[in-house]
């Protein structure tokens, strides 16, 4: 199960962060922040990797003992980052896809709610819960 | 092309289409009017003008014969909701007289995926779907009322429409059906 | 086969759309000697032929033109008065087209006013409630079919007895009516029907209907 | 438009997806909506620019979903070729008959039968050419909604000749 999920916005700023301790949420808020540097890397690799990177999947970007952190960046420019525990079984990868795809979806509903306004901070009880039964807490 | 994605479903796009226009429709009458019972006036309104001709629409595709009792109104404003929103919502309620029934809806495309924000709380979010009935109703000569009872964006656990019968608009019936 | 006409009468009772299909023309032109053997009156801002019917000039028949040149009113286009030319044997011979009086757009809007109490009658005449009112007119020349929606518009369309299916076309033309009329956001409801595109999608079915019968469409 | 059975119709299972038809009136009633309102009482030009506003949002909102399958498009023309075929065809009902470009920035969709001209304009009639535009400006507003959530900023107008057919301009603004 996912430790920690964040979205983050076109212009690399966080849109939404969450994690499942919130005692260790400046640790999870650090690593994020990592991660936008090593996505934009990815993206921007030049056209010799462009046939890699067209899918919106982006892998693991890195780990650390505890942690393996995964990224995945939309069409349009949002990025997802999911923690994941280094000790989860569960860490094959179309779970790990299954769990952006969600995510995605959850996204995309937000963004078609008339009130929320693209750019803001999501502030959504349906994106809420997809990202609770990410991180399997309920 | 090597697109690996799938093709998109353009009954269902067309659908989110008509949803999300909706909702573009309405934040901009919120943005044009300070009062938001008046939204809920306009959005009424325009379902009026929607209504008298929609009813047109349905007519011309079912081939549907005249109504001579309020339930048979009830089962074909259900119709109506099962072609034009493909829905089909529950008639409950009826009134002893019979001049009166609510519409349960569990889903409806126009509320997909609306979460209302606190500062909306009067806005009656789907408005228009009264105005539909008003006018499509004034068109067969039948005055009806409407109004919300239950609405899910207001964490009601159904979303519930009262629909009432006023009177036949006895003038405007044509020939040869008084 | 041939149909003559469409008619589209809104629920208060105007005419709210014509199309003249198929109308036959009957016109005679011939030279005249004087005196003219024909009576002409001046009508309803028409020269119509009062008496004197011959080769083919009708009584009612309407005078056209002269010498070519068309008659407006009582007038041709340079301002001379046609009934003052044909009293003079100087403008004789002279050459006049005669042909059968077409209904002007008021005389149609007027016709349809009197078949909406004709059909409100035909309905009271009815010994059982809930009639259709008329739903065909029958003459020895011509037959006229309608059919009132269940919003109180009429759909007419005029046709030769013999055409058949006329019935199943008013259902067509009403669909027509739900496409192109109501689907027009520029159209309003009660108002005259000045859709090209509803009226090019009639001109077709009716062809269509005349062409290779109703059961093509 | 068809005579159906009510029959067949009702049988199906619930979609919970709205009529095609539905999406025309609403757009016609918000033409007129923003025709009638108090801005647009006076003289000159018709100020549609709510209607392109919320086809803005519409476009916006509505790429977010589109894209979700999606690969990641290669390159701006990639992205105006979805438009063009992907997108038009699920909202239109058919795909963009031609499309222009001077590799500059500069897009010409050319669609010969727009779905709302479709049931106003006979084939070259000129009959509400005057009035037309103000069916397109929240089409407009949606393409450069499309575009801007796809990271591509814009400029969209749209021509028309002859009903029912049009072009919309898409000028490309380069930072």
């Amino acid at each position: 199960m996912a430790v920690c999920v964040a979205v983050i916005g076109k212009d690399n700023s966080p849109k939404y962060i969450r994690c499942s301790d919130e005692t260790a949420a400046l640790q999870f808020h650090y690593k994020v922040h990592t991660s936008i540097d090593i996505i934009e890397e990815k993206l921007n690799t030049g056209n010799k990797m462009a046939a890699d990177v067209r899918e919106l999947f982006l892998g693991l970007l890195f780990s650390t003992e505890e942690h393996k952190i995964f990224g995945y960046a939309t069409n349009t420019k949002i990025k997802f980052i999911v923690v994941l525990q280094s000790t989860n079984a569960s860490l094959r990868d179309n779970e790990v896809r299954m769990i952006f795809r969600k995510l995605h979806s959850a996204y995309a509903n937000a963004v078609c709610n008339p009130f929320y306004v693209p750019g803001d901070q999501i502030q959504s009880k349906g994106f809420d819960t997809a990202v609770m039964e990410i991180m399997g807490v309920s | 092309m090597s697109r690996t994605g799938a093709r998109l479903d353009a009954k269902k796009v067309n659908s989110e289409l008509f949803t999300l226009t909706y909702g573009a429709l309405v934040t901009q009458l919120l943005k044009d009017y300070e009062n938001v019972e008046d939204v809920n006036k306009q959005l009424e309104r325009m379902g009026y003008n929607m209504g008298i001709r929609l009813i047109e629409d349905f007519l011309a595709r079912t081939g549907s014969g005249r109504c001579y009792d309020f339930r048979d109104t009830a089962e074909k404003i259900q119709s109506g909701f099962k072609i034009f929103l493909g829905i089909t919502p529950t008639i409950t309620n009826w009134s002893p007289a019979g001049d009166a029934f609510s519409l349960c809806f569990e889903t409806n495309p126009l509320t997909e995926f609306v979460e209302l924000p606190d500062h909306c709380l009067n806005l009656k979010y789907c408005n228009i779907l009264t105005g539909v009935l008003r006018g499509a109703c004034e068109m067969v000569q039948m005055e009806v009322a409407s109004w919300f009872l239950q609405d899910q964006l207001k964490n009601d656990s159904v979303t519930e429409i009262r629909v009432k019968f006023v009177k036949r608009l006895e003038d405007a019936i044509p020939a040869g059906e008084d | 086969m041939v149909i003559y006409g469409v008619y589209i009468v809104s629920k208060s009772g105007g005419l709210i759309f014509n199309h003249d299909h198929n109308v036959p023309k009957v016109e005679t032109e011939r030279t005249f000697t004087y005196p003219l053997d024909i009576q002409l009156n001046y009508e309803n801002k028409k020269i119509v032929v009062a008496f004197g019917q011959k080769d083919g000039i009708k009584v009612g028949h309407v005078l056209t033109s002269v010498n070519k040149n068309p008659v407006n009113g009582r007038e041709l286009d340079d301002g001379r008065d046609v009934l003052d030319m044909l009293s003079n044997a100087e403008n004789f011979p002279i050459l006049l087209k005669f042909s059968r009086s077409k209904m002007t757009t008021n005389e149609k809007i007027f016709l349809a006013s009197m078949f909406y109490p004709l059909f409100a009658i035909a309905s009271q005449l009815s010994p059982e409630p809930k009639c259709s009112g008329i739903e065909v007119l029958e003459a020895d020349t011509f037959r006229l079919y309608c059919y009132q929606t269940l919003t109180g518009v009429k759909f007419m369309v005029v046709a030769e007895p013999t055409q058949a299916g006329m019935d199943i076309l008013l259902k067509r033309v009403y669909e027509l009516y739900a496409d192109y009329a109501l689907k027009n956001p520029f159209y309003s409801l009660e108002m005259p029907i000045r859709c090209e595109l509803f009226e090019t999608h009639l001109q077709t079915l009716l062809e269509t209907v005349e062409k290779s019968g109703i059961s093509n469409v | 438009m068809k005579q159906q059975n009510v029959d067949t119709k009702t049988n199906l299972p619930d979609t919970g997806e709205a009529d095609e038809c539905l999406f025309e009136y609403l757009h016609a009633e918000m033409v007129n909506y923003v025709l009638s309102s108090k801005t647009n009482g006076k003289e000159g030009e018709e100020e549609l620019s709510p209607l392109e506003w919320m086809g803005f949002g519409v476009g916006y909102r509505i790429m977010e979903r589109l894209t979700r399958e999606w690969a990641r498009f290669k390159d701006e023309l990639d992205t105006i070729k979805f438009i063009c075929m992907d997108l038009w065809s699920s909202l239109y009902r058919k795909q963009i008959d031609n499309l222009r470009t001077n590799h500059q920035g500069v897009y010409v969709l050319h669609d010969n039968a727009f779905r709302l001209l479709t049931n106003i304009g006979a084939p070259d009639s000129t009959q509400y050419l005057r009035e037309a535009p103000r069916l397109l400006a929240f089409t407009c507003g949606l393409l450069r909604g499309s575009l801007a959530n796809l990271g591509i900023v814009s400029t969209v107008t749209a021509e028309i000749a002859t009903l029912p057919s049009c072009k919309f301009h898409v000028q490309v603004q380069r930072v």
